[in-house]
């Protein structure tokens, strides 16, 4: 979907290469490498403490790394640029807790999420085109909202909220997708249909699902990633990785 | 394009409330100049010159609302850049003074000669001038505005830091105002003006068309505000407010919308100081305590936050009592009214007058009420 | 008028010797010095104690103390002195009177006056069998700087066998001589030798007042000791200037320390903590009343009653307010501020109409009144003790939060309130405990501002924000920020003093806190890592 | 009578009648007199204890039939030490409660806030605290003192009587030190002090921490010269200040201090024994012994309830204004305030130091100058006392307003400038 731009160091998306942070002398990150091509998706599994939510951290701008390479496209170094910058390279995140704009509607919170200029002038006189209209309407089907388009998104309930922030990221059309723990406190059907959606997105776009449900990752059925203290320990495919005893181990504590 | 953006989202009671302050711009002048002091109509000068207070406050509720109430900023300085467009025109009332001072000096403020001061000092310089006078209302809160938001929204101080260092900001002002040495008149501030554009700021007519003034302004900033707070920028700002961070991750540069806001809220507070001054007739140090700046967060905590027309209700609510307790039998008491009456506003109704109101009337009229989201975090 | 006193005494003085017979003559002179001291006129009553000096009077000692200290009665043709315990004495003849005679009020003094007083008691207490007293009769010499007083002075010295009275006496003497145009000159450059070694202040004032006179070697004699003591006092001002900004630290410390808690550790913006640093204050106060009207003899000890009695006072002030008011509005920081800013207004115009506006006066303890000197270094007792006060209460408050089982579940709570409430913390009492702890600390606060700064009931109002800008610049939730905070905006502030000037120097460290937070925007010691934003 | 429906009503209606016809009668028997003083806020601390004077006041002139044969009514309001309000209070009271006079103010600032509106308005304005001066207004009368009604005087006495050649000027940063101090520093360089032997220093409002300064004062009282400090520190800030003098040991006889603010109210929050021998200068003390005193403190201690209850100088500026407000009504024989302006220069009013002070064309008055030494028990003892001194609008001693007068009678004009024979400055 995406060639390398000219001069591209790599041709993976995103590129992640011997990354460390600590804080106050905990090292949340030790030396993690790893790539993600073009229109992957992958699943990233560890227990807590991991350094899951530290490392989508660090790729958008949140953290900065102590030391290591992150590059996306092949050339940009993402350690230099802040959350905004990020975002509008096309880099969306679902947080772990749902986190929409509770006092907007849910149209307005997919309207603020669609792909446009960012800058102040441009959101002071913005006015909504009918193309953009039709995307919005578009997504909310998608998202299985279009009902309830007018109400706020503060009286959601939880597996709605989480819809809708995948909606907003799909509104946002990002290059990269990073969505953390998206099936959490949902019901058994409610995930299987979060799993569908998924899987959609993915068919267009690169995505890193970060999850503790194995029944979820196997519905998803791809590449997986298991972190561990703040490195890589093992990956491939879910069978493959839930074979491999160090991986067993860390998971039952032996 | 303008008007669309100023008039487009005016809800019921967006119109209501402009609709009462262009009556009240237009006929309380009118029923102070035209009517006879007999007749039952007619506004007195005194009444008209305390509302006049009053709307001015009221403007700078709403700027404050602006901030606080859609982009979850707590300035306790807001009275800083109230103050600093007061003494933007105030200085240029002093100029317009002249050689009308007791000693007569034709360029030089009275304290300038008593206390021994050569020349006029370089920042007074242009004051003179009526034009440059009312730029300098609007751009000197703007500045001080915009520096300071450039620095603090950058390195995201937020929250509880931001209101300490606003705190701080208004109150190192208050002491550099108190200083002689600044040329801005110590703690006498400055004061006995005679003319504006011309006009003896004491007689009536000036001070019904100042009124009018101030009417006129606080539509225009109601509308500007009004028209920022509806826009997409409005929504990107109450969605800072909500999720700071969401915001960021959808690729917002969460400092500049914050900047725009803050600076065009001090402007704003600049030009409800700029109104004020003629009106009150003096501006001095005390502008710049603390204290005032958190009283105008609680008019605006009073009368409903995150509602302009709240913002200035409230100003205009609070600022009335004060007028009625300060004088008579509760004159010794009326800090416990005042005290209590924080207290109360912020334990029973967290939405203030407007919002508890409104509350009130939605249950009335839809027994079913949809779930409310929890109040937003202040932080 | 002085020349013209030591020139009457000089010739009484020759008159006395030359008439041997002088016992009627001392009789004259003290009737006429009675007389003056009647005259309810000050030249007149100076005048007086100069001739009952010459005259040696045998009472003379115990009038001039009197007179001192405003017991001496005079009018109606009489004079008399109040003793200490309240009876009367003739001052002619020291014998005692039944009542206080009729007429005779006290004999008012001024500091011209007082000035011949300090003159004259010197002089008597040069001879006095204390050590220390000759050392202060000394002093006095050293500052009334009396001619008259030179002979008693070198008598003194010839049999002084004590060495610190005695290196005292040597200081009054040349004193004295530097400023003797008729002394021989090598002795007037052995005084300025003498005030050399003395170098301090007041040292310096004697030398520059050198008389135009002096020869060129003694000039130069006193302006090489002069710079040699301008050079030493200048390395001990930079200390001096440290010490204040200790003292300044610690007062800083006291007043944030509470709030530290309050706002640090629970989060709670709470605005009427300096009328809690009020409230104790006036503790302070109800205290010393009760001392002053019942049982005079604790007075030393009013300030160690007052500290537990103002801790209780804030302190349940605190969890009335926490519990009334504060429970209500956890997790809304910002309106805790507007309706704790309520609560100060009340808080201000309660104490305002039991007290009254005015000031109220809560007094020092004799050990806390005065100063001492240190090597170059003036320090004040009372600021002292307030250095040691407020290390104590850091001490005890880092104690409190560390090794209590209280301290433990004050922290449990604040870092997870729903994980210590399953735990089966009382997660309510907590809040309440610790609030009334932070407002009993600013309670403790008051007790010791109510010893250098006023005590009105806007005594809050003017700490209140210097406290916030110290949290917030040490970082909250750290008590050892609040500490570091506190001393460096008080080392600051004062070593800014004396070039800027009191108000461009504290301008000045307002912005520079402001910048700070932008550079750091949790403080000098902010928690790092994930949990802070979470 | 047996009580039936009709008759109750009847009888509240007829009640009714009465009392609403009694109203309006009894109001407009009273005359309104307007107490402009802060109850709240930082300067309630001052001015609570002038409102309760005139309160004071105002009942015993009622007590001895009003004024013109009509009762006093008290206005009191409360502008909350917030200057703004000030004007919006003056305004409310000239206004709405229509009062003949006000007494009010402390601060320089809420005379100039309140000071359009009483020109505007052509009210009266008695204002009871030393200030300034560099000002005269038509609708101002001003009871308190003038600089040279008490800072000079001052200087003289410590010149003269303590020898002092070296000065300290030290006060707080707003106009009424500066301009004092200005005023002495040019008073005492002609007087032939030499430049290096006066040290001026400001500090901010309320200002606590006073250790570096009184150490530097310690430090220029060195030079072999008597030294001496001349205080026009403000109310708060002179409690810390005091209790930082006694703990450094410096005493009266040492580096003695003249304040120009601290009265018998500030001293009540010390403890004065360190304080001994340091002096104030006023133009009234309690310790003052005048019969006419004496039944004033007696009266004032019964008002208050209060045996402790002490007085000081504004509160006589206050008794002196009152009586000749009161004295002014009757001569003019009515309220009016243009009658009552024209009859106030020349009335003449028994000050309580034994004096008979007279209000001048310039709308200031003639007062004594007493220069009161600290005792043990929080009072002064009067050291030295002057005869009656003209208050000046204008001082001499400043280039700017050396040839300006203030001549309500003749001239009718607040600045006339005796140079060019023109009113209005230069």
């Amino acid at each position: 979907m995406n060639a390398p731009t000219p001069g591209a160091l790599t041709s993976s998306l995103l590129y992640l290469d011997g990354v460390s942070v600590s804080f106050d002398g905990f090292k949340a990150i030790r030396g993690l490498s790893l790539t993600i091509e073009p229109g992957e998706m992958r699943a990233i599994i560890g227990p807590n403490g991991a350094g899951k939510t530290t490392m989508m951290d660090i790729i958008t701008g949140k953290t900065r790394p102590d030391e290591g390479t992150v590059m996306f496209g092949g050339s940009v170094d993402l350690t230099r640029l802040d959350e905004a910058a990020i975002a509008n390279l096309g880099i969306g995140r679902k947080f772990q807790k749902p986190t929409v704009f509770d006092f907007h509607t849910i149209e307005d919170n997919i309207l603020l999420a669609l792909k446009s200029k960012r800058s102040v002038l441009k959101t002071l006189f913005w006015q909504t085109e009918s193309q953009q209209q039709k995307r919005i309407d578009e997504i909310l089907g998608i998202i299985k909202l279009a009902d309830k388009r007018e109400r706020l998104a503060g009286s959601l309930s939880h597996g709605q909220k989480q819809w809708l922030e995948i909606g907003m990221l799909l509104a946002q059309d990002p290059k990269l997708l990073l969505v953390d723990e998206p099936a959490a406190g949902m019901t058994d059907g409610e995930t299987a249909q979060t799993a569908v959606l998924l899987k959609e997105i993915a068919r267009d776009h690169s995505v890193i699902v970060v999850e503790h449900d194995m029944g979820f990752i196997r519905e998803l059925g791809v590449k997986v990633t298991v972190l561990h203290e703040g490195s890589v320990l093992a990956e491939g495919p879910l069978d493959q990785v839930s074979a491999n005893e160090r991986v067993v181990e860390v998971y039952l504590g032996r | 394009m303008i008007t669309r953006f100023l008039l487009s989202n005016m809800d019921r009671r967006g119109f209501v409330f402009l609709a009462l302050i262009a009556a009240i711009g237009l006929l309380v002048p009118l029923a102070n100049l035209l009517l006879p002091a007999g007749s039952p109509f007619h506004v007195s000068t005194a009444t008209m010159s305390l509302w006049g207070k009053y709307l001015c406050y009221a403007l700078l509720a709403i700027s404050l609302d602006l901030v606080w109430g859609y982009c979850g900023i707590l300035s306790l300085g807001h009275g800083a850049f109230f103050a600093l467009g007061g003494y933007a025109m105030g200085m240029y009332l002093m100029r317009q003074i002249g050689s009308r001072g007791v000693y007569g000096n034709p360029v030089l403020p009275d304290f300038m000669v008593f206390l021994n001061w050569g020349e006029l000092p370089w920042y007074w310089y242009g004051f003179s001038s009526f034009p440059f006078a009312m730029l300098m209302v609007l751009v000197v809160p703007g500045l001080l505005a915009f520096v300071f938001g450039w620095f603090a929204f950058r390195s995201r101080v937020t929250g509880v830091y931001l209101s300490i260092i606003t705190q701080a900001l208004t109150y190192a002002l208050l002491l550099a105002f108190f200083r002689n040495d600044m040329g801005f008149g110590g703690n006498n501030g400055l004061t006995d003006f005679k003319d504006i554009l011309g006009f003896n700021v004491q007689a009536q007519g000036t001070r019904a068309a100042l009124f009018a003034m101030t009417c006129v302004m606080l539509i225009s900033g109601f509308l500007i505000a009004r028209g920022i707070v509806s826009s997409k920028l409005g929504k990107v700002v109450i969605a800072i407010r909500d999720a700071e961070s969401r915001t960021r991750f959808l690729g917002y540069r969460v400092d500049r919308f914050k900047l725009f806001v803050f600076t065009v809220s001090a402007c704003m507070a600049g030009v409800a100081g700029a109104l004020y001054v003629p009106q009150v007739g003096i501006i001095n140090p005390s502008e710049f305590a603390p204290a005032n700046s958190i009283e105008t967060v609680i008019w605006v905590a009073v009368g409903g936050r995150g509602s302009l027309v709240g913002a200035a209700l409230g100003a205009v609510v609070v600022n009335w009592a004060k007028t009625v307790f300060t004088s008579g039998f509760m004159a010794p008491y009326w800090l416990f009214a005042l005290g209590a009456l924080f207290v109360f506003v912020t334990l029973f109704m967290p939405k203030g007058i407007l919002g508890t109101a409104q509350g009130w009337w939605e249950s009335r009229k839809r027994p079913a009420p949809v779930p409310a989201p929890e109040p937003a975090p202040a932080e | 008028m002085r020349i013209l006193s030591s020139l009457l005494r000089t010739l009484a003085l020759a008159m006395t010797l030359a008439l041997m017979p002088a016992l009627a003559f001392a009789q004259q002179a003290a009737e006429d010095a009675f007389a003056r001291l009647s005259a309810d006129s000050f030249s007149d009553t100076a005048r007086a104690i100069d001739i009952l000096v010459q005259s040696a009077h045998p009472n003379a000692a115990v009038i001039i103390e009197a007179l001192a200290d405003g017991r001496l009665l005079a009018g109606g043709g009489a004079v008399a002195v109040k003793t200490k315990e309240g009876g009367f004495l003739d001052a002619r003849t020291g014998q005692a009177l039944a009542a206080q005679p009729a007429g005779a009020s006290p004999v008012r003094l001024n500091n011209n006056v007082r000035r011949v007083i300090q003159g004259a008691l010197g002089g008597l207490g040069l001879i006095n069998p204390d050590p220390g007293k000759r050392v202060a009769a000394a002093e006095a010499v050293f500052r009334a700087r009396d001619v008259s007083v030179l002979p008693v002075l070198e008598a003194a010295i010839a049999k002084e066998t004590n060495d610190r009275a005695r290196r005292a006496l040597r200081e009054a003497q040349a004193a004295i001589l530097i400023a003797k145009t008729d002394a021989p000159p090598f002795d007037r450059i052995a005084a300025v030798d003498v005030l050399r070694e003395r170098g301090d202040q007041d040292a310096l004032a004697t030398l520059r007042a050198l008389p135009g006179d002096a020869s060129p070697g003694l000039r130069e004699a006193q302006a090489r000791a002069i710079s040699e003591i301008e050079g030493k006092l200048a390395l001990w001002r930079a200390g001096q200037n440290l010490w204040y900004g200790l003292s300044l630290g610690s007062v800083l410390l006291l007043a944030a320390i509470g709030l530290a808690i309050t706002f640090g550790v629970m989060g709670v913006i709470n605005m009427a903590h300096g009328e809690m640093v009020m409230l104790g204050a006036y503790t302070t106060f109800i205290v010393q009343e009760v001392i002053r009207s019942r049982f005079p003899g604790l007075f030393d000890w009013s300030l160690a009653i007052a500290i537990p009695a103002a801790f209780i006072v804030a302190g349940a002030v605190g969890i009335a307010i926490e519990r009334g008011v504060i429970r209500f509005l956890y997790g809304r920081p910002l309106e805790t501020l507007l309706a704790t800013w309520g609560i100060s207004l009340i808080l201000q115009q309660a104490v305002r109409t039991a007290f009254g506006p005015t000031n109220r006066e809560v007094g020092a303890p004799a050990f806390m009144s005065g100063a001492f000197e240190l090597g170059g270094l003036a320090i004040t007792w009372n600021r002292l003790w307030i250095i040691v006060f407020a290390a104590l209460v850091f001490a005890a408050l880092l104690a409190i939060l560390k090794l209590t089982p209280m301290g433990l579940q004050m922290r449990a709570v604040t870092q997870n309130r729903r994980m210590a409430s399953a735990m089966g913390i009382r997660t309510g009492r907590i809040d309440a405990l610790t609030f009334g702890l932070g407002s009993g600390v600013a309670g403790l606060a008051g007790v010791a501002l109510s010893q250098i700064d006023n005590v009105s009931p806007n005594l809050g109002q003017s700490y209140i924000i210097d406290s916030f800008m110290v949290v917030v610049f040490g970082g909250v939730g750290n008590l050892w920020g609040t500490l570091i905070s506190a001393m460096s905006l008080g080392v600051a502030n004062k070593l800014l003093e004396p070039y800027a000037g009191a108000v461009l120097g504290k301008i000045a460290l307002l912005v520079f806190i402001i910048l700070f937070i932008q550079k750091r925007p949790r403080g000098l010691f902010a928690l790092k890592g994930r949990a802070v934003e979470a | 009578m047996k009580l039936t429906r009709r008759t109750v009503i009847g009888a509240a209606f007829a009640g009714a009648t009465v009392l609403s016809s009694l109203l309006p009668a009894a109001a407009q028997e009273t005359i309104k007199v307007g107490i402009l003083h802060s109850l709240s806020g930082t300067m309630a601390i001052s001015e609570t204890t002038l409102k309760d004077v005139m309160l004071m006041l105002i009942e015993e002139q009622n007590k001895k039939g009003g004024v013109l044969g009509k009762k006093l009514e008290a206005v009191v309001v409360d502008p909350a030490s917030n200057w703004p309000l000030f004007a919006e209070k003056a305004r409310e009271l000239i206004v709405k409660d229509k009062v003949s006079a006000v007494f009010g103010c402390w601060t320089s600032v809420s005379r100039k806030s309140v000071l359009p509106v009483f020109k505007e308005l052509n009210s009266i304005l008695f204002y009871p605290v030393q200030y300034e001066g560099e000002e005269s207004e038509r609708n101002v009368f001003y009871t308190g003192a003038a600089p040279n009604q008490q800072a000079i005087p001052a200087v003289d006495y410590l010149a003269k009587e303590e020898k002092v050649e070296r000065w300290v000027l030290a006060g707080t940063d707003y106009v009424y030190p500066r301009t004092t101090n200005k005023i002495l520093e040019a008073y005492l360089l002609a007087k032939g002090v030499k430049k290096e032997d006066i040290l001026i220093n400001y500090t901010p409002f309320g200002h606590s921490d006073w250790q570096t300064i009184v150490s530097d004062i310690k430090k220029f009282g060195t030079a072999g010269k008597k030294t001496a400090v001349v205080s026009t520190i403000n109310g708060d800030a002179n409690v810390p200040f005091y209790k930082e003098l006694g703990n450094q040991g410096i005493k009266a006889t040492d580096i003695p201090v003249v304040a120009f603010s601290v009265g018998e109210e500030e001293l009540a929050g010390i403890d004065t024994k360190p304080l001994l021998g340091h002096l104030a200068a006023w133009n009234y003390f309690q310790s003052v012994k005048t019969p006419e005193n004496e039944a004033f403190i007696k009266q004032w201690k019964a008002y208050k309830k209060n045996e402790k209850a002490v007085t000081n100088d504004p509160m006589e500026a206050h008794v002196i204004g009152f009586a000749m407000w009161v004295k002014a009504v009757e001569k003019a024989k009515s309220f009016d305030p243009d009658k009552v302006i024209d009859a106030l220069p020349g009335i003449e009013a028994p000050n309580l130091t034994g004096g008979v002070s007279k209000m001048l064309p310039n709308h200031h008055i003639t007062k004594p100058v007493l220069i009161g030494e600290i005792k043990a028990d929080g009072q002064f003892d009067v050291v030295s006392k002057t005869g009656l001194v003209a208050g000046d609008a204008w001082s001499k001693e400043l280039d700017g307003s050396k040839d300006l007068v203030g001549d309500w009678v003749e001239k009718k004009c607040g600045n006339f400038n005796v140079k060019t024979g023109k009113c209005g400055g230069a």
